[in-house]
């Protein structure tokens, strides 16, 4: 401790926080996605099934603002749609990986020893399957359904989570103040949730929304291959799928669903970017 | 002392000290230093001037955040990017180094400029060989190849005291200890025939024993080059010891600056005499309360617009707040920062009350209130199906027994790795021991607190050394309070609030402050936090661990004087853990030496600081940097140890791989014996008693004492 | 060293095993059956019992997983149902149509990824910084497939330079081998690229800031000599890491990308497997994506290990 | 050094064009097909992409020409009793497989009994259980006794399955196929690509003209239409609809069409509720408009039909309305099966099959105005086959072109009809002796009456709704001469020749 060391002075409560741009930008781009994924249907103009066979694969214009596709359906009316899907399906995978997860890497990382070997090791085999191989696999065993993509995405990341929250709470076991609540005679469950926990949420909450991404985008591939979402729902990667043959006459149809996506990731990536920012100063990037 | 002529104003018209200039290696003139925060500029350095002339050594001092490194890294110009020099000029050898270009300046560093960091390890490159980090800067500014370096490589290591150069030169930094790391940095700082060496703390991270050895290095290197050095540090006893002047630093000001002799011995400056006068020393009654500079340092922003120390200067007038003050030399090259030092000449330091303070009584020999048998804790023990994984462990604490009587402060003395910090957390069951006994006041503490007995929680407590982790983060300080007293059944909030209150009151805090996150508290004031929050459960026994290490000087006066309050107002009893034997020889009533998990020397601290010493004592003792000089009679001979090493393990002396005074192979093969001298004071040593007895004592002051 | 091999590679055995199990019992529980895929539509009810007899499908299921794992021991890794041929062969195939795929596009992402990391952990916060993560953004913005569709549209349909699928082996010559890798090598590293250049810059970023940078500049070394000898050489471990995993990854089949390219690789291989239920194929496809996976992970952490002195010497177990 | 390899293909791969990334050997043709060959053993084929391979490596007793008559291939020439129950094939003589054996009549018994063979399990088995016994008269002559009286037989040798192998070649079939066919086996990579050389023994002299042919399995149409513009195939087989247009306007290809018998259907079990009430079912017929589907399923490239046999068929009873869509009467006759408010279910389709699943959802689109709510699930091919055909309510199913009227009528529509029980479980005394009477028919006017009788009772019973026959389209490059799209959707590269 020597020199003036500013950047990591201690932060006082009372000086404003200036909101990292990231952040700013992030919920900018995610509040309208909000708002769409809520009121998709109402604010589509066609109902995102509606066939108009006289009208198919029609370009963008004003009946139709992203065109039409091969069954003369609103492009932008199913993407509209289709946003409750992705980000649903993201959040869901990314909720039930953490409402595994936690516990587990919580366990793991505080039980050490025997519990933790035992954890780690399952964790180990799951994580030895290619994340898309183990969504493949699970979807593989029962018909496709959307709601099991999301248990396969779920269970996918399940591993992920585990270590990182195992390894945050090993960390925090070596801080004093876990050492002073076993010191006051604090029972397991006291010093998990009140001691341990409120300190992985931060980072933890980064990571979810990294989570939230690749479980979209994980979700997208698997309806891409036809192994989740199923016609004539209006899933971003099953959109993008069906307008394959079609690409070079009608390129709208990919077009419309690929930007969509592309907005929600960003907009997560700079959320999560910005969260890293004011959760996390430390950390200085991504990955 | 005669009168004093305001320095910086005469600086640059004058021709004198320009030719002064002239005969300095470094002058540094008027530097001022900002950092760009996100909530405005702070000030690091502002005004800094001072000069070193060759062959001269010169101390830096200061607190955290005084700007002493800023200093130091700004002549390096290893500012960074946040840091921007505002004002002033560093000359070396005359030249501004500010008006040469980068590369002008980057060429200087490593060969006429060469640095020693604080942290040996994190300074190494863990990826490269430390002989190629040692040649880097040879063939960078001598034009040597690789191959070439290679000898001189081995001949710099060997310069700097390291036996084996050619294997060391081929190991990676992890595998030396910490002493070898730091005598890589110098040999690799000296590979160039630098002029001037930029110290800054070298020896902070190092063991004392270690620190020692290299101080001595340094000395003999400077005295043998003719190197000129800026050395930063916050320890007074080593630049003491090593420099010829000094220079102190205060909230980025130079408030004094002059002969090493002159500044710690006689200090002018307000600050300076409290900061020496905060400083335990062995020799100072235990019962003595320290004296200590009240307040924290203020936050730095915006130019200075009175004396920096004002707000806790005891000798402040109306004036000191309103105006800023200039730094003044006197005829013998020392400067001061206050206008006031005429006047204060003399007066020393107030001495903060003892009226309270009852006069030291022996413990009364009623049952010890814990009682440590024969404790043994192994750790890293695996047992695997891979038999390659199988480990037998490495032991931490090996067959150790004390007691601590009711009122006791029992000091536990030792060096890292020496299982001091395992001894403290077994006590309090923090630690499953491998074997052995713990009792509190009779129970067996390791076996209630297992089957989660709250009270005996309660009634032992411990104080951390990193009062910043020691707190939750997310916690105010009243929630961090609040826990151990719902857990002691205190169900009412408003009788819990009214008890936080008190306890910050009584450990000086506001009140205020329980609605306070830890963030935003100092550093000493976390440590009032955690010592109450200890003391919320109404305990007997406090183990200290480490507890004052982390702090300022001026602010680990202000705990250490807390604890001894406490003490003596409740009677509590401590374990108090610390590698800082002046620390302990203040406030403990017995002391136990470890060394490698054992217990070297048992013995009241009066007993332990006199001969009989066992070696390792007295070499550690020896080790101890002081603030010597007139005041405390010649420094006597130092014992300097080897650079510690893994204690080697198996049966024999611990202490047997380090000894200057090993007898034989007895050493190695059978555990010494316990033999004790007067009044429990025990020595573990194959030496006989009466033949160490013989050995002068290291504080012959103290035999004035008594 | 090599005990911290040895240790890896007992661990990997005992996570095979057990994967190993896993994958029969899954691919077990599929539904479908194999004979009466075989036997195809309309077959009587004697037609599949006798096929399930043939196939000994009748046993009990540690029988059948005995004999499943006795062969892999063995080196064999049974008989494609459907395509009526050993399957080792065919895999063999694929997996080298894979690693080719898998070299190409990460010596490609190495360079490109480290290098972009490492210039905006240099010049942070400016121009070059924004830029790269910018393009990085876009990257991973959108899925694999959505950019693979995009360049088959570009380079396939308009302007007619590439192959937009398939395969050619290097025997057809140079330029049909290197021209039919182009798309997706380029797809796969817009999507494996972003994250290395981050995770790039961000541990430079960290070592930057490290003592021994500080110290390196400290002995007057010129910035580059810095960069890429002191901070460089320990900024890459982790990015080491991922770029192994990634390697294993498009090893064990990049399913996307590979069905849009129509790329004969270990991901088609296991789609079609999957789709026409042949369990051995699929359990043997299964088996080698995963070791090759779990392979790459452990060639990441001896890497990993090999490059860190701190474990090469000693200090690492487990 | 692998950077630089890297960077010199990037590098080469930018600045050649198409027409030098076509630069092969001449006499080569690359052939498209749009999914993975699973067995080159022609008994145990599925697939059209395998009959593909079939027809390159191997050859029947008959063949059936482009025109849909029967001709001889391995058999020179055949002749049946009276009774029509005894048939008699003469083989070619000199005809060698590609191991230089001859082929005799022993390797015809070994294929037959091979296809009889339950556990060979080939789908052309029932095709056979006709066969009481067969005989070999001589080494070029086999004789056939039939249960019954069958106008068919010789037909059934053009069938896919049944191609005829080597009897000592058997086991090695899948992998290493041997045939008498135009084209020898080279090599064979699954997912990616199978080669075959000319066979220079074939039997028909002077021919075939190619001396390589490279089968390509690549899925994407997009990369088969793309290969094709760059002329690094020269022809894609059997494109999907939606990929006609873009072929015919491009100049350098055509687009070679040819109308099929094969026709995609949707199901109505008889056997499950409300499909059981054949007004239910009408009323499911009368709302669909075979137009409007044949131009979502197939984008126009198809043909509005009844029943299975073609529009192109001169049996095809072209007296029969083809349903235009009406809603309302539909509604009407739901009403009086008791369903005023219609009801709702199920559809399944085959996942993986575009043609199909656009079907799928055009008749969940077209049903709705007549108050049928239908849910389109999608299920695995595997699964559908399973737990699907035969077995649900509501489904899309589809089959390929046979080679006479009879197998692509009786096996469906008889209630003893071997897919019968498989598919929609149909029943109608009056239809069995329709069926049963034509085979026996003595005159191609009896039998073009009694076929007419039949497909009017099939669009009355309504056990599902054909609403259209396929067209095959083959994308072919213009230096492609000699070819001609088969409407049995087989390739026949005998007289193929690629030009400059």
């Amino acid at each position: 401790m020597t020199a003036a060391s500013p950047t990591r002075a201690a932060s006082s409560r009372s000086a404003p926080k200036r909101w990292p741009t990231s952040l700013v930008l992030g919920i900018a781009l995610l509040a309208p996605l909000l708002v769409v994924a809520v009121a998709g249907p109402w604010l589509a103009p066609y109902p995102y099934d509606e066939m108009n066979i006289m009208s198919r694969l029609q370009p963008p214009g004003p009946d139709f603002w992203f065109g039409t596709d091969e069954y003369g359906r609103d492009v932008f009316s199913r993407t509209l749609v289709g946003t409750t899907n992705s980000l649903v399906m993201g959040v869901a995978a990314t909720a039930i990986s953490l409402l595994v997860g936690v516990p587990l890497g919580l366990v793991a990382g505080y039980g050490r020893g025997r519990t933790d070997e035992i954890i780690m090791r399952c964790m180990d085999v799951l994580m030895s399957f290619p994340p898309i191989l183990l969504g493949i696999l699970v979807l593989a065993v029962t018909p496709p359904a959307l709601w099991k993509a999301v248990v396969a995405i779920g269970i996918v990341y399940v591993p992920q989570v585990v270590r990182l929250t195992r390894a945050i709470t090993l960390e925090l076991m070596q801080e004093e103040f876990i050492t002073a609540a076993r010191l006051r005679g604090e029972s397991t469950a006291y010093i998990l949730f009140h001691e341990i926990l409120p300190n992985i949420w931060p980072p933890l909450a980064v990571e979810s929304s990294l989570r939230v991404v690749f479980a979209i985008l994980l979700g997208a591939a698997l309806s891409f291959i036809g192994m989740g979402a199923q016609p004539p729902s209006s899933d971003w990667g099953l959109m993008i799928s069906e307008a394959r043959p079609f690409v070079e006459q009608a390129p709208w149809i990919a077009l419309c669903p690929g930007l969509a996506m592309g907005i929600t990731v960003i907009g997560i990536n700079l959320l999560g970017d910005g969260l890293r920012a004011v959760l996390d100063p430390r950390n200085t990037g991504g990955h | 002392m005669t009168a004093l002529v305001p320095l910086s104003a005469a600086a640059s018209p004058d021709p004198t000290p320009a030719t002064a200039a002239m005969s300095a290696l470094l002058e540094v003139r008027n530097l001022t230093i900002n950092y760009a925060s996100p909530r405005g500029t702070l000030r690091a350095a502002s005004d800094v001037s001072f000069a070193i002339r060759p062959g001269e050594v010169m101390g830096l001092v200061g607190e955290s955040g005084s700007g002493k490194s800023t200093v130091a890294m700004a002549i390096l110009d290893l500012l960074g990017e946040a840091g921007r020099i505002d004002g002033g000029e560093i000359l070396f050898e005359g030249t501004d180094l500010r008006r040469l270009s980068a590369g002008q300046r980057r060429s200087l560093r490593g060969d006429r400029i060469a640095a020693v960091f604080q942290d040996p390890f994190t300074s190494l490159n863990p990826a490269l060989t430390v002989g190629r980090q040692i040649a880097e800067p040879l063939v960078q500014h001598k034009g040597f190849t690789p191959r070439q370096a290679a000898p001189r490589v081995e001949e710099l290591l060997a310069e700097v005291g390291i036996r084996e150069p050619r294997r060391i030169a081929q190991s990676y930094p992890h595998q030396l200890s910490g002493g070898m790391q730091q005598r890589v940095l110098i040999a690799t700082a000296l590979g160039c025939d630098p002029k001037l060496l930029i110290l800054d703390e070298p020896t902070t991270a190092l063991d004392v024993t270690v620190e020692a050895r290299i101080i001595e290095l340094l000395a003999g290197l400077c005295e043998s080059h003719h190197l000129s050095a800026l050395f930063v540090s916050h320890n007074l006893g080593i630049v003491n010891r090593i420099c010829n002047s000094v220079c102190v630093l205060y909230g980025s000001e130079v408030v004094e600056t002059g002969r090493t002799r002159d500044v710690l011995a006689r200090p002018v400056h307000p600050y300076t005499k409290g900061l020496v006068a905060a400083l335990p020393r062995i020799t100072t009654d235990r019962r003595h309360r320290l004296s200590s500079i009240p307040g924290t340092v203020s936050k730095l922003s915006g130019p200075p617009d009175s004396c920096v120390f004002a707000p806790r200067c005891p000798f402040a007038e109306e004036t000191c707040r309103r105006l800023p003050q200039a730094l003044r030399g006197d005829a013998a090259g020392n400067s001061v920062r206050c206008w006031k030092a005429e006047a204060l000449s003399g007066t020393p330091w107030p001495e903060e009350s003892t009226a309270s303070r009852p006069p030291a009584t022996p413990p009364a020999r009623t049952a010890p209130l814990v009682q440590v048998d024969a404790l043994r804790k192994v750790f890293g023990e695996r047992r695997s199906i891979l038999p390659w994984l199988r480990r037998d462990g490495t032991v931490a604490v090996d067959d150790v027994s004390f007691t601590i009587q009711r009122g006791e402060v029992l000091g536990v003395v030792g060096e890292s790795g020496s299982g001091k910090s395992t001894i403290g957390r077994s006590l309090l069951a923090l630690i499953e021991p491998t074997a052995g006994t713990v009792l509190f006041d009779g129970a067996d503490f390791v076996k209630q607190a297992k089957e989660g007995d709250r009270d005996l929680r309660r009634r032992a407590q411990l104080v951390f050394q990193n009062s910043a982790a020691s707190l939750n983060p997310r916690k105010t300080v009243g929630a961090a309070m609040e826990r151990p007293l719902v857990l002691a059944g205190r169900q009412g909030e408003a009788e819990r609030r009214e008890m936080i209150a008190a306890l910050l009151t009584r450990v000086g805090l506001p009140a205020a402050y329980a609605d306070r996150y830890p963030h935003e508290l100092s550093g000493g004031e976390r440590q009032r936090v955690n010592i109450a929050r200890a003391l919320a459960t109404d305990p007997e026994f406090v183990v200290c661990d480490e507890a004052v290490s982390a702090l300022d000087v001026s602010v680990q006066a202000n705990i250490l004087n807390l604890l001894a309050d406490l003490r003596d107002e409740l009677g509590l009893s401590y374990l108090f853990i610390t590698h800082d034997i002046a620390v302990v020889s203040h406030i403990a009533d017995r002391v136990l030496v470890v060394y490698g998990g054992t217990i070297c020397e048992e013995g009241p601290i009066g007993r332990v600081l006199r001969p009989p010493y066992h070696p390792y004592t007295e070499a550690l003792l020896s080790a101890v940097p002081r603030l010597s000089g007139a005041e405390d009679g010649p420094e006597p001979e130092r014992i300097l140890l080897e650079d510690s090493t893994a204690p080697p393990g198996g049966g024999g002396c611990a202490f047997r791989g380090r000894c200057p005074r090993k007898l034989g192979t007895i050493c190695d093969e059978r555990a010494p014996p316990v033999q004790t001298a007067t009044d429990g004071h025990r020595i573990a040593c194959h030496i006989p008693l009466a033949e160490l007895a013989e050995r002068a004592s290291v504080f012959p002051e103290l035999a004035a004492l008594h | 060293m090599l005990l911290y091999t040895l240790t890896r590679l007992a661990y990997l055995a005992m996570v095979l095993v057990v994967m190993s199990i896993l994958v029969f019992l899954v691919t077990q529980a599929m539904p479908g059956d194999v004979a009466s895929m075989i036997a195809g539509q309309f077959a009587s009810k004697e037609v599949i019992d006798a096929i399930t007899v043939k196939l000994g499908l009748d046993q009990p299921l540690i029988v059948q997983y005995g004999r499943w794992a006795a062969g892999i021991l063995q080196g064999d890794l049974g008989r494609s149902l459907v395509l009526e041929q050993p399957v080792a062969p065919i895999l063999m195939e694929a997996l080298s149509r894979s690693l080719v795929l898998a070299v190409v596009a990460l010596a490609v992402v190495t360079v490109i990824g480290i290098g972009a990391g490492v210039l905006a952990a240099v010049r942070r916060g400016r121009m070059a910084d924004q830029m790269v993560s910018g393009v990085s953004y876009l990257g991973i913005a959108v899925p694999d497939f959505f950019w693979a569709i995009v360049l088959v549209l570009i380079f396939g349909s308009y302007l007619k330079w590439l192959p937009t699928g398939g395969y050619a082996p290097l025997a057809d010559g140079f330029v049909p081998w290197a021209s039919h890798l182009v798309l997706p090598v380029v797809t796969l590293v817009l999507m494996l690229i972003a994250r290395i250049a981050r995770l790039t810059r961000s541990s430079m970023i960290d070592v930057l800031q490290t003592n021994y940078v500080k110290y390196a500049r400290a002995k007057g070394l010129p910035e580059k000599v810095v960069i890429v000898r002191h901070a460089l050489r320990n900024a890459l471990l982790p990015t080491i890491t991922v770029l192994a995993i990634d390697f294993g990854l498009i090893l064990g089949g990049v399913v996307v990308i590979e069905t849009v390219f129509s790329f004969p690789g270990m991901g088609r291989l296991l789609l079609f497997a999957i789709q026409r239920h042949d369990l051995p194929l699929i359990q043997a496809t299964i088996l080698i994506i995963s070791t090759a996976y779990c392979l790459a992970n452990l060639a990441a952490d001896l890497l990993y290990a090999f490059v860190n002195p701190k474990i090469r010497h000693g200090m690492g177990n487990a | 050094m692998v950077k630089r390899l890297v960077a010199r293909a990037v590098l080469s791969a930018f600045l050649l064009s198409g027409t030098a990334l076509a630069a092969q050997a001449a006499g080569t043709l690359k052939v498209a097909v749009d999914s993975n060959l699973n067995t080159l053993d022609p008994a145990k084929m599925k697939g059209g992409q395998e009959y593909v391979a079939a027809y390159l490596l191997f050859n029947g007793l008959t063949a059936i020409a482009a025109d849909m008559t029967l001709k001889p291939d391995l058999a020179e020439r055949w002749e049946h009793s009276a009774d029509l129950k005894t048939w008699t094939f003469f083989l070619k003589k000199g005809v060698k497989f590609h191991s230089g054996r001859e082929m005799d009549a022993e390797d015809v018994l070994a294929t037959i009994t091979r296809i009889q063979d339950k556990a060979t399990g080939s789908t052309a088995r029932v095709n056979f259980e006709i066969v009481e016994s067969m005989k070999a008269v001589d080494s070029h002559t086999v004789e056939f006794t039939l249960k019954s009286p069958y106008s068919g037989f010789a037909e059934l040798f053009g069938e896919r399955q049944a191609r005829i192998v080597p009897r000592d070649a058997l086991d090695t079939l899948a992998s290493n196929p041997v045939g008498t066919g135009p084209f020898q086996f080279v090599s064979f990579a699954p997912g990616d690509r199978m080669v075959v050389k000319r066979n220079p023994t074939y039997f028909e002299a002077g021919l075939p003209k190619l001396d390589e042919v490279v089968i390509r399995i690549l899925p994407e149409t997009a990369s088969q239409v793309a290969a094709l513009t760059t002329g690094e195939l020269d022809l894609a087989w059997n494109l999907p609809p939606e990929a006609v247009d873009k072929v015919k306007a491009t100049s350098n290809l055509k687009a070679e069409a040819v109308p099929t018998s094969t026709w995609d259907g949707v199901i109505m079990n008889g056997t499950t509720k409300p499909f059981d009430d054949v007004r239910v079912r009408r009323a499911v017929a009368t709302a669909l408009d075979k137009q409007a589907i044949t131009q979502i399923a197939l984008f126009g490239y198809g043909t509005p039909t009844h029943s299975p046999i073609p529009p192109s068929h001169p049996y095809f009873n072209k007296d029969l309305p083809i349903a235009k869509g009406d809603p309302a009467a539909a509604k009407k006759m739901l009403a009086e099966a008791g369903y005023p408010n219609g009801f709702e279910v199920t559809l399944y389709t085959p996942a993986g099959r575009a043609t199909r699943e656009r079907l799928g959802l055009a008749v969940r689109e077209l049903l709705k105005p007549a108050g049928i709510t239908v849910n389109v699930q999608r299920v695995p091919f595997d699964v559908f086959l399973k737990d699907i055909e035969g077995k649900a309510g509501f489904y899309i199913d589809g089959f390929f072109s046979r080679p006479t009227i009879d197998t692509s009528v009786y096996p469906w529509y008889h209630s003893r009809g071997s897919w019968n029980a498989a598919l929609w479980n149909y029943s109608n005394p009056a239809m069995d002796k329709l069926l049963d009477g034509a085979r026996q028919a003595s005159s191609e006017e009896e039998a073009k009456k009694l076929y007419g009788e039949v497909q009017a009772l099939a669009v009355q019973d309504a056990p599902g709704v054909i609403p259209y026959v396929i067209n095959h389209v083959n994308g072919v490059s213009a230096r492609v001469q000699g070819f001609t799209s088969h409407p049995m959707m087989f390739l026949d590269l005998r007289n193929v020749s690629v030009g400059q």
